[in-house]
């Protein structure tokens, strides 16, 4: 198999959708390994829903034990503090979210559709699964940017017509960023910005649901 | 109206019924009032409505803090849940709680975090209602009224929440009920003391009047009802925290 | 004449509805006076609506080269912090406000109905005048107490079957302290409890618009 | 975005265009931004929509204190007012505000200070709209939608509020913006700042990153685009407070 961006690679390329100074939001998995690979230069405040900003480095498992409970982030996953940090209560933490003051939300994804709409809260049916903060992020963020990988574990499309799981919204994704492509969606449908080393636009279009638009160069992925 | 300082969490909660409904904060072991759920858990009440974020066990990576004391401990009280996270699905596991769900004995209100937080807020505020554009399409818009606003844009209707109890974890009080909170254990709590009827904080230390800088009080004492600080060997207490803690590696740097 | 309660007794009067650790907001005129009026014994939170909570007594005059611009209470008058006084935004100061949370307020009126309507932001046309928080005072408050003269300077009944002048709230007043009389206004009329000493329950009923019940006995006003 | 520092009061409000409107907080000397307010009145910019809860002069007792910038001062400005209280007719006075209104030279919408702030919140956290108890069978309700709720009370349906510029008066700032501010000087000031397009932030104070702790910030630098230290000699100083101060007697105790 041709080889395709690492998780790490793509939270890369995702983390350069980021300018310095803005406040984001991570999404769990692919999402929280950006705050690792931020471009060089760049300061950027990480925002936790129960009411956290600016906070600073995870902890490594190997100092869990010398880490404070009150500092963990919304996976649950410990932060040291940083200078600048601010704790706000939680209803102020989605005021923020939900009146568009954060420059993005960079969100994981079971589905995405050209014209948007994502779908990632539950692989299940409704009523299980966890929604968290993730409707309230998905309408909130000024950008919402998916980091994923392009296809199921199963070789399915996830960038696809209609989504088929529960949606969390409609037409909120601006950018995807996956193993194989950068892929622009909105309400003229998915655009091919960019694709990873060595692969064709017509094999990123056979492991994606709807047609992609090509107009403009379509760039190789850097991160 | 006067805020009470109690020694006992049993006394505390002591006039707690049957079939009451309960706000509760928990963010994993940060900003839970642990001692006043051990207290309603041995008290054995039935019938709860419990309106709470999320429903889940505390953990530190993957190892699970059984005795830690949180919300997931009360699945069998549980009549009616409010929540943004249910259970553990997400792992492929079947907690307690869901399993009362898909058995019928729990009747599961599914929000999400911003829109709980949101309708408890309107609650403690006196706003009747609000317009959130959260939800559109999905499946939280079910039953709700669906509106067009000044902007174009689509919003649902959402209502207030309140609840029969509060519980509160918070850091420090003061002996009038000003308090004032410490990290991301801030959470929910302060806007869920705004919207129940009897609010009941467990605190790390209770203070003399003036020993709060005014500028820093979080919460004011005029929503808080009760109070009771927890015991050094209490659960939360800084000695359990290290207790648990002390289970994980150590290597580099102290905090 | 006869003699009437002076300012100062109605405000003590007032005052005795008060309980020791209420949380109270005093309108302007007999209301502010209650804070020196209290009963023996008790301490009462008063409310700011800019968001201060708890503040301490007002700087006399003979001192205000001494005070701090920004302790002023809602009437732009100078207090001094008192330990346990609290600071809050406006919006949170409102949410206590709208939320039932005070205790109770203590207002003036320019009319009451005796069904508990009230007028008091303005003497003129709707236009001008200012509303302030009295609206929401007046809808928020768990009980809303009505300290003022009995009639107009012109003798006129300030306790009327309907109100002439722009309303504050409908059905929001539970009492009524005047220089003559204590009236318990609702939905089943106003019920003349106390009246000024020296004075007969018909020469207030004279003074007053709507028929007052006299069932229950009808003391005479202590402070 | 990044927080930008600015040392002149005027660079910071070069790009405010006429037409353009504006939030300010101002209870008296206190929580008002009276450097960014002169700047303004300097600019002379034109036909200001008005966002603010009081336009009366500062003051003292009976003694008005004119050399206090508020936004008294810029009723020329002003083609449309927002606000809870628009001059002194309650002194029999007319203030040169009313008298523009009364002129129809400014258009006056009147509302509580309750339903303002609430609404420049809702403006902030995006909420559509919201049921407010307030109002109800006032002139206030004139042309709002009125409901009965699920309590059985009539609500109105009030609309968010949002405004191009925000003047905002704290008292310290670290570099990323993060506010605290003193007293009750801080009223509407950090509802505000939530609610506008450009926040401009004045302050006795910019310290660096890391002095500020973290559990006292109240408006996070999220909130703030623009940052300026008041000058030692100028409006709303500690020192131009004590020169204000002075006129009146010291007798007695010293604060």
């Amino acid at each position: 198999m041709k080889p395709r961006l690492t998780p790490e690679q793509v939270a890369a390329r995702a983390a350069l959708e980021l300018k310095d100074g803005d406040y984001v939001n991570l999404g769990f998995g692919i999402p929280n390994l950006c705050a690792s690979y931020l471009p060089a230069g760049i300061q950027v405040a990480f925002h936790a829903e129960h009411g956290v900003l600016g906070y600073g480095p995870l902890v490594p498992e190997s100092e869990w034990g010398t880490a404070d409970f009150d500092y963990v982030d919304a996976g649950m996953r410990f932060f040291r503090p940083r200078p600048g940090m601010a704790f706000c209560d939680m209803g102020q933490s989605f005021d923020m979210i939900r009146g568009r003051h954060l420059d993005a939300a960079i969100l994981g994804a079971v589905e995405v559709s050209g014209a948007g709409d994502l779908a990632n809260w539950t692989f299940g049916v409704a009523e299980s699964g966890g929604i968290g903060g993730s409707m309230d992020l998905a309408v909130g963020a000024k950008r919402v940017i998916i980091a994923m990988e392009h296809v199921t574990k199963h070789g399915k499309p996830k960038i696809v017509e209609h989504c088929n799981y529960p949606l969390t919204a409609k037409a909120c994704v601006d950018l995807i960023v996956s193993d194989l492509a950068v892929i622009e969606v909105g309400p003229t449908g998915p655009r091919l910005k960019e694709i990873a080393p060595g692969w064709t636009p017509e094999e990123v279009q056979a492991l994606t649901e709807p047609t992609l638009r090509m107009d403009g160069a379509v760039k190789e992925i850097r991160w | 109206m006067k805020t009470r300082i109690y020694t006992s969490f049993e006394e505390t909660i002591e006039d707690f019924p049957d079939g009451a409904s309960l706000m509760v904060f928990c963010w994993g072991v940060s900003g839970t009032p642990q001692n006043l759920l051990h207290a309603l858990k041995q008290k054995a009440v039935k019938d709860l409505t419990l309106i709470t974020h999320n429903v889940v066990p505390a953990s530190v990576g993957k190892s699970v803090l059984w005795d830690v004391v949180t919300p997931f401990m009360l699945a069998d009280q549980v009549k009616k849940l409010v929540t943004a996270w249910p259970g553990m699905s997400y792992l492929g596991m079947e907690s307690p709680m869901e399993r009362r769900i898909r058995e019928g004995k729990t009747e599961l209100e599914l929000v999400s975090h911003g829109i709980l937080v949101e309708r408890i807020r309107a609650g403690g505020a006196g706003i009747g209602g609000f317009y959130s554009p959260a939800g559109i399409g999905t499946v939280v818009e079910r039953g709700k009224e669906k509106r067009v606003l000044d902007d174009g844009r689509e919003y649902l209707l959402e209502k207030p929440l309140t609840a029969d109890f509060g519980f509160i974890r918070a850091h420090r009080a003061d002996k009038l009920g000003n308090l004032v909170y410490r990290g991301g254990g801030r959470g929910c709590n302060p806007v869920m003391a705004t919207a129940c009827r009897t609010v009941i904080a467990e605190v790390d230390e209770i203070v003399e009047v003036g020993e709060l800088d005014a500028e820093t009080i979080i919460t004011p004492g005029i929503y808080v009802n009760r109070l009771v600080q927890v015991p050094e060997r209490g659960l939360g207490s800084a000695r359990h925290r290290r207790e648990l803690l002390s289970r994980f590696p150590t290597q580099g740097q102290k905090s």
